[in-house]
């Protein structure tokens, strides 16, 4: 099983050789002439106003939840899926519960306005 | 070829790094940070003994991987809701700050 | 070059943990963790749990550390760059995790172990068919408990 | 050497040549053991496989520019060689010769890490698509959930970005993104779990044979649109490209790259662009097959046809991206988690309906009687799409008033505002 991966491990150094390569050619290339206004952080023509860590909405957290409850119901359907033609029926009736059981939470959050972006 | 106790002793090097962390750092998300890392080192040790005590088609190592997982990330998702919903009551994540119940 | 591999995998997966709690940055330390994640992935696929590895990668790397990471820049905001990331029983804590570490050692290590089996039986194919088949109380009982920590984590987050 | 079967089969004819060349080499004149051959060869088609995604990038930006300018009545770019074909040429020239920026308070590490890590797992992903009949480089058997973890891991890539900047409009790009990719990946992963359950197999290589009688986006139309969708949407491409927006938060996560960092973030998108098509003909159309229609399928050679396919997919990404207006974020977050989740696990369900039908006869896919099992996937996908349409029905929409304004009409428009 492992020999399958080796050929994963080879396109991954291959691929690394990319970004590496076009860091090492843009350094030998580019001119280098940085002043410390060249350097500001761009802010649509005017000087940077207060801190970065502006405060984010919650809304962004609560997508972020949702999304990993979900995911780990991805996990659970996979096997499934892979498995239904030797088992069948009974494995129609679980997964039948189980989205089920989920969509209460989907529905759940839809009424409580959790996937409203306010 | 690696012994199981290879495994081993990553594992609980793992797990006591995480212990340390849960133990040391006052964020609380660092906390459950270290605790994360704790329930994966768990998660080594149950693939390992899978693979080399047990390793039969019933793959009973690997399914109860994939529950603690799944518990894993539920328990990461509560607590930081928790952890925020005291950051926007109280305006901080410092556990040594949170003393409410101290009275 | 599985030894040569297993030493790779485990040195990310440690120095992304030691990292992880050393790093005073959180957003750092995050990433960090995520590196020690990988190395985990990687271990998972050594023995031959290649679901595993995969589902390590999606949902820790993928779901659990974005959320993490959300959580840290959604609180970040007031933190003091000059206050203590550790709190003063720091030392005690390091000595607990030291010797549990060494209680355990000495627990395993002169035990006799047995060796690699030759081959297992890993398929995604058989994992499902245990789910559903003598697994399938759990199998329910996980989604009991997602339908639960997302019911939980929707109320706390919004007031 | 057979001109015809180079032409039909060019990977397996030259694998072979490659591979009977290094056997008498290495083998048999320096003792080497068996498996340095197969590690060369694997090292090639590696080699081979990502230069031709950065070649293949390079003539996506040229495409997308000239099928765009057509659409808008312009000619695109037109100077560089013919018909501007030379034109991502220069573009790679002037990206490599400009200088390179650190904004002052960048977390250095972080900032620099990220381009590398964009491109990476944009590169992965073909590690298990077969591009032909067994040219792949490694067929897993988990295939498709390797293609969605790797996948996946490209959003921490582009929270790095963001915050390492140290700017909040990349910071804000990149957490918009990062929603953005995450509320999409949930309807794209389970519109193909359909396929997954009527394949039995994770292994793409086994969904691609599955489709040897029919393609799955007539077994699976509805899941068919909403993989396409869902995918254009995390690849950010309009109407879904909303991290980007340039005109409200400049140009999102990568606003502080200039020079080789942001050629590498562009190179990721298209990309990306491209994987989107190939797991969309790959899962969906066939993969290297042609229809079965007879003498179709040895008209064209397997890669053409799969080239064709993919091509074709890329076509209507970016037609999408000339007729389409962006949608707003609040409409972009409703459409992935109260119209396509839904209806993606109803298709997941109803699949496997369909599928116990097929199993009580005993109808396979493999053989004739995967028409009777067509006809009845195919009345389950009217079904639900009419159900679907009558429960989300538009009805807040406005009435949009269409004027059709004829080419010379316009003509007409531009000469009387001159000639005023």
């Amino acid at each position: 099983m492992l020999g399958d991966y080796a050929g994963v491990g080879i396109l991954l150094a291959i691929a690394l050789t990319v970004p590496i390569g076009g860091y090492l050619i843009a350094f030998l290339l580019r001119p280098k002439r940085p002043y410390a206004l060249k350097k500001q952080t761009y802010e649509c023509g005017l000087e940077t106003a207060g801190d970065t860590w502006v405060q984010f909405k919650i809304q962004y957290y609560i997508f972020a939840l949702v999304f990993v409850v979900f995911d780990i119901e991805t996990v659970f359907i996979y096997p499934w899926a892979v498995a239904y033609q030797q088992v069948g029926l009974f494995a129609l009736a679980e997964m039948i519960v189980f989205i089920g059981i989920l969509f209460m939470g989907l529905a759940y959050a839809w009424r409580k306005g959790a996937l409203e972006w306010i | 070829m690696v012994p199981l106790a290879g495994y081993l002793f990553v594992s609980a090097a793992l797990f006591c790094i995480g212990l340390y962390g849960a133990l040391a750092r006052r964020n609380a998300v660092a906390i459950l940070m270290g605790i994360e890392m704790m329930l994966n080192a768990a998660v080594l040790n149950l693939i390992a003994f899978w693979r080399y005590i047990n390793p039969d088609a019933a793959l009973t190592g690997q399914a109860f991987a994939v529950f603690v997982i799944t518990l894993a990330a539920a328990e990461v998702a509560v607590g930081l809701a928790l952890i925020i919903a005291v950051y926007r009551n109280r305006d901080t994540v410092v556990v040594d700050d949170v003393n409410l119940m101290k009275g | 070059m599985e030894f040569v591999l297993f030493i790779l995998f485990a040195g990310m997966t440690l120095t992304g943990a030691i990292l992880m709690v050393a790093l005073h940055n959180l957003v750092r330390a995050v990433l960090a963790m995520i590196l020690g994640f990988v190395g985990l992935a990687g271990l998972y696929l050594l023995l031959e749990a290649e679901f595993l590895a995969a589902i390590q990668v999606l949902i820790y790397v993928g779901a659990v550390a974005i959320l993490v990471l959300f959580a840290v820049m959604l609180t970040q905001r007031v933190s003091d760059p000059n206050a203590p990331v550790n709190n003063n029983q720091a030392w005690l804590g390091f000595t607990v995790a030291l010797g549990f570490f060494g209680m355990l050692s000495a627990v395993f290590a002169p035990l006799k172990w047995p060796s690699l089996p030759e081959q297992s039986v890993s398929t995604v194919e058989n994992l499902g068919k245990q789910l559903i088949g003598p697994y399938a109380v759990p199998f329910e009982a996980a989604s009991v408990v997602l339908l639960v920590a997302l019911l939980g984590a929707i109320i706390l987050a919004r007031e | 050497m057979d001109i015809l079967k180079l032409i039909y089969d060019p990977f397996g004819s030259i694998g072979e040549g490659l591979r009977g060349l290094l056997t008498q080499l290495l083998v048999q004149s320096l003792g080497l053991p068996d498996w340095t051959v197969t590690l060369i060869m694997l090292i090639a088609g590696a080699g081979f496989l990502v230069a031709v995604a950065t070649v293949t990038m390079m003539f996506l930006t040229w495409l997308e520019r000239k099928v765009i300018a057509r659409m808008q009545d312009r000619l695109g770019p037109n100077r560089a060689g013919l018909y501007g074909i030379l034109q991502p040429v220069a573009d790679m020239v002037k990206l490599f010769t400009k200088e390179d920026i650190t904004p002052s308070g960048a977390d250095r590490v972080i900032y620099n890490l990220s381009p590398m890590l964009v491109v990476l797992p944009s590169l992965l992903v073909f590690a298990v698509v077969p591009f032909a009949n067994h040219v792949i480089i490694s067929d897993l058997s988990i295939g498709f959930l390797y293609i969605v973890a790797i996948g996946s891991t490209s959003t921490i890539a582009l929270l790095m970005g963001g915050w390492g900047s140290n700017n909040k409009y990349a910071l804000l790009g990149g957490m918009r993104a990062v929603a953005q990719f995450v509320s999409y990946e949930i309807p794209q992963v389970l519109s193909v779990v359909g396929v997954l359950l009527l394949t039995g197999s994770l292994s793409l290589g086994r969904i691609v044979y599955a489709q040897n009688y029919v393609w799955f986006a007539a077994f699976q139309p509805v899941a068919f649109i909403i993989f396409l969708l869902a995918s254009v949407s995390e690849a950010n491409r309009t109407p879904f490209d909303l991290p980007e927006a340039e005109s409200e938060i400049i140009a999102g996560y990568h606003v502080e790259y200039s020079g080789i960092k942001f050629a590498l973030y562009f190179l990721a998108e298209y990309i990306n662009t491209f994987a989107i098509s190939v797991f969309a003909t790959t899962i969906f159309l066939g993969g290297w097959q042609g229809p079965y229609l007879p003498g179709w399928g040895a008209l064209l050679p397997d890669w053409l046809w799969f080239l064709l396919k993919s091509y074709a997919v890329v076509f209507v990404m970016i037609w999408m991206r000339g007729t389409l207006p962006r949608l707003r974020i609040d409409q972009l977050m409703n459409l992935a988690w109260k119209a396509l989740v839904p209806l993606a696990l109803v298709n997941l369900l109803l699949t496997g309906v369909g599928l116990s039908v097929m199993q009580v006869f005993g109808w396979k896919l493999n053989d004739f009687t995967v028409f009777p099992s067509l006809a009845v996937f195919l009345v389950l996908n009217v079904l639900m799409g009419a159900g679907f349409l009558a429960v989300f029905k538009p009805a807040h929409l406005p009435k949009r008033k269409v004027v059709l304004v004829s080419r010379s009409r316009a003509f007409e428009v531009t000469t009387t505002f001159t000639g005023r």
